[in-house]
């Protein structure tokens, strides 16, 4: 359910997202709703096969699409699947789509695929521990480890889940390859790294790429609902901050040189580290 | 003695005869070999499910049986054919050595602490060294730390079993005494860091069926010595599970990164070995600690799934033209076959779902995230959580880095491009291997059922992802395509020389993982330019500096000379010598008058 | 003995020495048989023929008769006094009840460390063997002193196989001559490590 | 019993063959066949006793031992200087045979004077087996062996003249003196005891006077290494175990022990430093008997007779392949570099095996026999001295490792010396020896070697 709600939510997010940075930096910009007519036109176009590439050339943007798909399904935002442990499996699922999107870009034996690959591989390092050690300490302080018996923001866990909100939004920049992190609008290959694994792949191939891109931003930005105490509301609400934010900081903002990555994601494995700690030492404010 | 087991080691005993024949009977390989190991597989899971060994740790026993099983299953056909590119002296005497070495496994794994356990044991380091002091002058400096490294697990063995087959009350420090050994003995096995040096060399040397058995089964028996250790000795002390925690996840991490300054493929899956080792003896250690089923769990349900994928993937190995990674690429294209199995292993390596390495990590977290529950210190290894995500995620990016830079792009080296399939025999080996790993991946409760696993959908995830991406490439195959070159900023414009893209042009192995390696201080790469002439392209050379190994060449020099300083006294003096002897009677006599 | 420059007065001070021990034991004899017979066989092959032996081999080997010595002959007479000095001091814990001459132990103890001393401190190969056979008759004087003789036919075959090793030294000695052009065991140190 | 005599003098024959007739076969014939014949007459003499002459337990166990030794010794020793192209090697049948001689007089003699005078007997006839046809190396490693040799056997002398005289001057009878040496002082049969085991203790090669040793098994021709260490090292310690046992009935035992493990485990120690750095690979096995007779003196210290004798047959089995495998090497490489060998197994896939085979022996791994020995050792053992016990073997077994791997398995480069001699008895011999080594290694006779022990016990 929460699968097919992200699914149609993610074009739209992405969309409006374009158009808002452009109203930001004065021009007009496309329509909010621009990404599923792209989307769409992209799905009937034919698709170039890269010369000597492998099935997995084709694979990947499926298993993409899947993986950040399957993990979508475990998010409760609308009533599905829960069990004890299901985070991880969200999160790992979201990694198996990284896997062939990374292994795929170094299929076609171009120069800005592997680096792309390289980059991304650094990036999912920096941006994992803090994922699962920040989640990991909600469900502590919730006392389950299913998604959907997370307990929201209160008092007593405030400090915890400040800490696990740095970390996830962190992780949200990284991993949704948006600034300061990735600069999704460049045409330099050089500079890229989410892109430069997709520049051999169109028409419907790249549809799925792109559309699991968005998607995995909204699934971050579900994680991060999940901690926050305003109920159904949660959910629209972090979607709306992370729409201003990410416009103002796409706007304001310059792209991080990529060497300097590491030490903006330690902010992140620290804030990790210390909200599992605050759990266990009983960190109170 | 369950007699499966005795007609499976008979039949080793067989083949280890008829191999002594003239030419050596390696066509019975699949049979005798590969025949043990369904006995073996049989009559261990019998064990091991339904616990007719005694107590459950008893049955564990049956576990290993099963799992060395599994292996010579996979071996046995693959070894047929693998033996037939030897020449016939030294494939006679590898037919010969190999079925004995497998046999001692087994052997080991029957036996009760004390002297047959010893014998055994070190008769298996023996023929292990043997067969990979076979590969000849390449195989020199890993045929001697895989040897020494067992006798030196065979000298904390002694010290330990000793000191229980004495049956004298082990009070006072004994108790700690033994168990310093059986730590020092099974963990030297297992690759426990900072004791796991020799494996990384010793492995990649080993002709790739005996790399399997040694990455996927020997080493597994020091698993099985520190978990069996409880039966023998009782529970351990506080500082066993501690260590094995401590020392388990920094090895872990540790021997990633040190992986990805890896060059050679077999290297890559060697340290990728001690990462896993690692990753279990934490495990272990921390059953030790707090015993939480779920750390029993993922202990036992990874050595499974790791000895099946990394057999899998050193059995894969054995088809690539050369072992340098930034020499090797494009190899789907010509190992098609290869390609797949080892895809399959990657992704479980990875450690990602609905495939067995993941749930090994989803058990781990879930320990350790129980953790707080335990009282004082204990809650500390909720740290745990940390560890295994990064090791998580650098396992992925190891696996990319190996599979990417093998199979996929364009050839590195003219060698590359000269691949040959194994035939009918390698492709059943390591297809059996591939089918029990998807089996186990799928079904992961009919292996775990004595210890009442819990579990996340398994089959429901599979059958989505497989139903669903079935679906999706269904329609997108059937989309217009059509073959173009890759991108390479549009400098390949008709009537240009073609495509701009060289094989130069992609990541170099270590180019790969570089900037990755920036963040553990423990392994450094050092670029080194160098320009032939003054005009050719500067060449830039990669230079891994790694701490532990330099500590160790360090004392090893060190231990050299003092060799050499004690060596003195063999100076060629004759008078010195009769100083000495002069010396030696005055040493006594002052014994004698004390 | 540890005194002297030359080679030809220690071989004659060997020799002495060996005349003296055979009187001795002639004097321990107190007739019995055997005493005189090992005191002969002493005075017949240490006093005469050994000594005989080694001047033939001095004269046929070629070499300077002078003693070389890793110490000065202040140091080693210094140091062999020490040696006699220790022997004496410790002489007293290995006279064993009913040794015959208790008073000849320290003596015998002070030769056998001068014998070692002059093996460990001379250089020529000729001098260890004297040093060799100094020792030697440490050894025998102990036995004269502390038992009463060991048993006629042990006696024997020690003062033979001592004999056969002076011979074969000897032999040796002439070899070595031959191939290094010195007997100078100091310089003999190709076999190390 | 004449047969005593009989059997004492029996080696002179062929020795005194060997000054008449040059011819090797026929020396190796009859030297062979001198041996074998002691064989089967010292089997039939056991118990025995003639004079100062009996053959007990220990006596037999390690004369049957040296007899089958001297026997293959020979005949390999025929194949070996024939390859070699030595003219001379009567030289090498005329010593061995007075060697065996003293060392038959060493087991049978039953008096500890006699047994004095056999043991230097035997180190004056080896002096000559090391010396064979001479040349600046050998005539070194003669004299330096002679001189420590000598100086160690007086000093030994000197204490068995103090046994001797804390006897009464009774007897020398060994037999006697274990019933008469309870009253004797403890105090000064200790005094003795230091001498026996420095002067004895060289000639066995404990550390530190094991000087002798490298050079002497070095520079001898290799089946006359052979003999050194298969049989010459076990004669010394054969008086140890004699003299330890007397102190034994003293109820001193407990000092000796504590002399014999120290020293035992010192030379172990010290054995795998040398080994580690060493370069001549017949040095190499040298200190590696270095290594094992401290472990067989350490068996002693532990009280356990039987052990340490177990210990010096396996040794002596393997260590004799092992140097008649070397001198295979020796006589393909010509040289005794381990850096100039290499690729064995490709030039000479047999004599490959035996030297695998005997050093693995030597490296105590199971199957073979000193893996059994070691283990029992330990099982005695304190924990204190199980540690410096594991330690040692670990340096030693390293030492040994890197040559074993670099000659038989490593680069062969520049051997261009033509093919190695194809004569069969160059690896029959070593082969009848790791098959036996092997053999008993899997089946440890342990009851017999406990019975022949018994004579020793001094524990009623």
């Amino acid at each position: 359910m929460s699968a097919l709600l992200l699914l149609l939510l993610a074009p739209l997010f992405t969309g409006s997202l374009k158009w808002l940075k452009a109203r930001l930096q004065n021009r007009r910009g496309p329509d909010p709703f621009y990404d599923y007519k792209n989307l769409f036109k992209l799905w009937r176009k034919a698709w170039i096969r890269p010369q000597g590439s492998s099935p997995l050339f084709l694979l990947a943007p499926v298993a993409s699409l899947l993986g950040v798909g399957l993990a979508a399904a475990f998010l409760p935002v609308l009533p599905g699947v829960s069990f004890a442990g299901d985070f991880l499996v969200l999160v790992y699922l979201l990694n198996l789509g990284r896997f062939f999107q990374v292994l795929a870009a170094l299929d076609t034996g171009s120069a800005f695929g592997g680096q792309g690959s390289y980059r991304e591989s650094l990036v999912s390092v920096l941006a994992e521990p803090g994922t699962v050690l920040a989640l990991g300490a909600a469900g502590l302080a919730s006392g389950s480890l299913s998604l959907a018996a997370f307990t929201p923001l209160s008092q007593e866990n405030a400090l915890v889940y400040t800490l696990a909100l740095v970390a996830l939004s962190l992780a949200l920049l990284a991993e949704g390859a948006r600034l300061p992190v990735d600069d999704p609008t460049t045409h330099l290959e050089l500079t890229m790294i989410h892109e430069a694994q997709l520049l051999d792949h169109s028409g419907p191939l790249l549809a799925l790429y792109e559309l699991s891109a968005g998607m995995k931003l909204l699934v971050y930005a579900g994680l991060i609902a999940l901690l926050l105490p305003f109920g159904p509301l949660s959910f629209p609400a972090v979607l709306l901050l992370a729409w201003l934010a990410l416009g103002y900081l796409e706007t304001y903002g310059v792209r991080l040189r990529y060497l300097r990555l590491p030490d903006l994601m330690s902010y992140n494995t620290l804030s990790g580290i210390l909200a599992v700690l605050g759990v266990v030492l009983r960190f109170r404010i | 003695m369950n007699p499966l087991i005795e007609t499976a080691l008979i039949l080793l005993g067989l083949q280890s005869l008829l191999a002594l024949l003239r030419p050596p009977a390696i066509g019975f390989l699949p049979l005798s070999l590969g025949g043990s190991g369904l006995l073996l597989l049989l009559a261990g899971l019998g064990a091991w499910l339904t616990g007719t060994w005694g107590t459950p740790l008893d049955a564990s026993a049956g576990f290993y049986v099963a799992l060395l099983g599994a292996l010579y299953l996979g071996v046995g056909p693959y070894l047929r054919e693998y033996l037939v590119h030897h020449e016939p002296h030294r494939a006679r005497l590898e037919a010969f050595l190999l079925p004995l070495f497998a046999a001692a496994m087994v052997g080991v794994l029957l036996s009760p602490p004390g002297y047959t356990f010893l014998f055994l044991w070190e008769g298996m380091a023996l023929l292990g060294y043997l067969l990979i002091a076979l590969e000849g002058p390449n195989g020199l400096v890993g045929s001697r730390a895989f040897f020494l490294a067992s006798r030196l697990s065979g000298a904390g063995l002694f010290l330990a079993l000793i000191l229980l087959v004495r049956k004298e009350p082990l009070v006072g420090g004994l108790g700690h005494l033994v168990w310093a050994g059986l730590v020092l003995g099974f963990g030297t096995k297992a690759a426990l860091f900072p004791l796991h040096a020799w494996l990384p060399k010793a492995h990649p040397v080993a002709m790739s069926p005996l790399s399997a058995l040694l990455s996927g089964g020997m080493v597994k028996l020091g698993l099985y010595g520190l978990y069996r250790a409880q039966d023998w000795v009782g529970s351990p002390p506080q500082w066993v599970g501690w260590l094995l925690v401590g020392l388990g996840l920094t090895g872990a991490v540790y021997a990633l990164a040190r992986g990805l300054a890896e060059e050679d493929y077999k290297g890559v899956l060697a340290y990728s070995s001690v990462e896993n080792l690692n990753l279990l003896l934490a495990a272990l250690g921390a059953y030790f600690l707090l015993p939480n089923p779920l750390f029993l769990l993922a202990f036992f349900f990874h050595q499974a799934a790791h000895a099946l994928f990394k057999g899998l993937l050193f059995l894969g190995s054995g088809t690539l033209p050369v072992r340098e990674l930034s020499r090797l690429g494009g190899l789907h294209r010509l190992l098609p076959r290869t390609a797949t199995w080892s895809f399959l292993a990657a992704l479980t390596a990875a450690g990602l779902p609905p495939l067995a390495g993941f749930l090994f990590e989803w058990y781990l977290y879930q320990g350790f995230l129980a953790a707080p529950q335990g009282t004082g210190a204990h809650s500390l290894l909720v740290l745990g959580v940390g560890a295994v995500a990064l090791v998580g995620a650098l396992g992925a990016v190891s696996y990319v880095r190996l599979f990417g830079l093998t199979f996929l792009g364009q050839p590195r080296s003219p060698q590359a491009g000269d691949a040959h399939e194994m035939g009918i025999f390698g492709q059943l080996g390591m297809g059996v291997l591939a089918g029990l790993l998807l089996g186990l991946s799928l079904f992961p409760a009919a292996l775990l059922r004595p210890l009442e696993p819990p579990l996340y959908p398994v089959l429901p995830l599979f059958l989505a992802l497989v139903g669903l991406g079935g679906g999706l490439v269904y329609l997108l195959s059937r989309k217009p395509q059509r073959a173009y070159d890759t991108w390479d900023c549009g400098f390949n414009q008709p009537g240009l020389m073609g495509s701009a893209l060289t094989p130069e042009m992609q990541p170099h192995a270590l180019g790969y993982s570089e900037q990755l390696l920036r963040l553990f201080p423990f392994v450094e790469l050092e670029a080194h330019l160098s320009r032939e002439g003054m005009l050719s392209p500067p060449r830039v050379r990669l230079e891994v500096s790694d701490w532990l190994l330099a500590l160790e060449a360090r004392l090893a020099r060190g231990y050299t000379a003092f060799a050499h300083r004690v060596q003195h006294l063999q100076s060629g003096s004759l008078h010195l010598y009769l100083l000495l002897q002069f010396l030696a009677l005055l040493f006594v006599l002052g014994v004698v008058w004390r | 003995m540890v005194g002297r420059k030359s080679l030809d007065a220690l071989i004659r001070l060997y020799a002495l020495q060996n005349v003296l021990l055979a009187l001795l034991a002639f004097v321990l004899a107190e007739g019995e048989r055997h005493f005189v017979l090992a005191g002969l066989a002493l005075l017949l092959l240490k006093g005469v023929l050994i000594p005989r032996y080694l001047f033939w081999l001095l004269e046929r080997l070629g070499v300077s008769h002078e003693v070389e010595s890793y110490l000065s002959i202040p140091l080693s007479l210094l140091l062999g006094g020490v040696l006699v000095g220790v022997g004496f001091h410790v002489g007293s814990s290995f006279v064993l009840e009913g040794a015959r001459l208790p008073e000849a132990v320290p003596v015998a103890l002070g030769l056998i460390l001068l014998g070692m001393l002059s093996m460990v401190s001379r250089k020529k190969a000729i001098t260890q063997v004297l040093g060799f056979l100094a020792l030697e008759n440490g050894v025998f004087l102990l036995a004269l002193a502390e038992t009463h003789g060991l048993p006629l036919f042990i006696e024997l075959g020690v003062a033979l196989d001592a004999f056969a090793a002076v011979v074969l030294a000897g032999v040796l000695i002439f070899r070595i001559r031959t191939t290094f052009n010195h007997i100078d065991t100091a310089r003999m140190r190709d076999l190390k490590g | 019993m004449t047969m005593l005599y009989l059997l004492l003098l029996l080696p002179l024959l062929p020795a005194l063959h060997a000054l008449r007739e040059h011819e090797a076969g026929r020396l190796a014939s009859s030297t062979a066949a001198g041996a074998l014949l002691s064989l089967g007459l010292s089997l039939l003499a056991q118990n025995q006793a003639a004079g100062p002459l009996r053959l007990d337990g220990v006596g037999l166990f390690y004369l049957l031992l040296t007899d089958l030794l001297f026997a293959l010794v020979a005949l390999y020793a025929r194949a070996y200087f024939q390859a070699g192209k030595d003219r001379e090697s009567w030289r090498f049948y005329a010593a061995g045979n007075l060697f065996l001689f003293a060392m038959h007089g060493a087991y049978l003699a039953h008096n500890l004077g006699l047994l004095w005078i056999f043991v230097e007997g035997s180190t004056l006839a080896s002096a000559l087996l090391v010396y064979h046809k001479g040349g600046a190396r050998a005539l070194e490693a003669t004299w330096k062996y002679l001189m420590l040799g000598s100086v160690g056997i007086a000093l030994g002398l000197i204490g068995v003249i103090l046994v001797y005289a804390l006897l009464g001057g009774a007897t020398l009878d060994w037999q006697e003196a274990r019933a008469l040496v309870r009253g004797a002082d403890p105090a000064q049969l200790k005094l003795a005891f230091a001498f026996l085991l420095v002067g004895f203790g060289t000639k066995v090669g404990l550390f530190p006077l094991h000087a002798w040793l490298p050079d002497a098994h070095s520079e001898a021709p290799s089946p006359a290494s052979a003999l050194l260490s298969g049989t010459l090292l076990n004669v010394a310690f054969y008086a140890l175990l004699r003299y330890a046992a007397l102190l034994g009935s003293a109820g001193l035992f407990d000092f000796a022990a504590g002399l014999l493990q120290g020293f035992g485990l010192a030379s172990l120690l010290a054995a795998g430093l040398f080994l580690f750095v060493q370069r001549d690979y017949k040095r190499l096995l040298a200190y590696s008997s270095m290594e094992h007779m401290g472990l067989a003196v350490y068996g002693l210290g532990l009280g356990v007779p039987w052990l340490a004798m177990l210990h010096t047959l396996f040794h002596s089995l393997a260590k004799t392949a092992a140097f008649l495998s070397a001198g295979n090497l020796l006589l393909t490489y010509q040289s005794k570099l381990i850096a100039r060998v290499g690729a064995v197994h490709q030039v000479w896939p047999a004599t490959a095996g035996l030297l695998v085979l005997s050093l693995l022996t030597l490296a105590g791994l199971p199957p073979f026999g000193l893996f059994y020995t070691e283990f029992q050792a330990l099982l005695r053992s304190s924990p204190l001295l199980m540690g410096l016990y594991l330690l040692g073997l670990l340096g030693a077994f390293a030492g040994l490792l890197w040559p074993l791997s670099r000659m038989v398995f490593g680069e062969g480069h520049g051997v261009g010396l033509g093919a190695p001699p194809r004569a069969r008895t160059l690896v029959v011999v070593p082969a009848v020896l790791v098959v036996l080594a092997l053999v008993l290694g899997l089946f440890p006779p342990v009851g017999v070697v406990e019975r022949l022990a018994e004579v020793l016990s001094w524990k009623l």
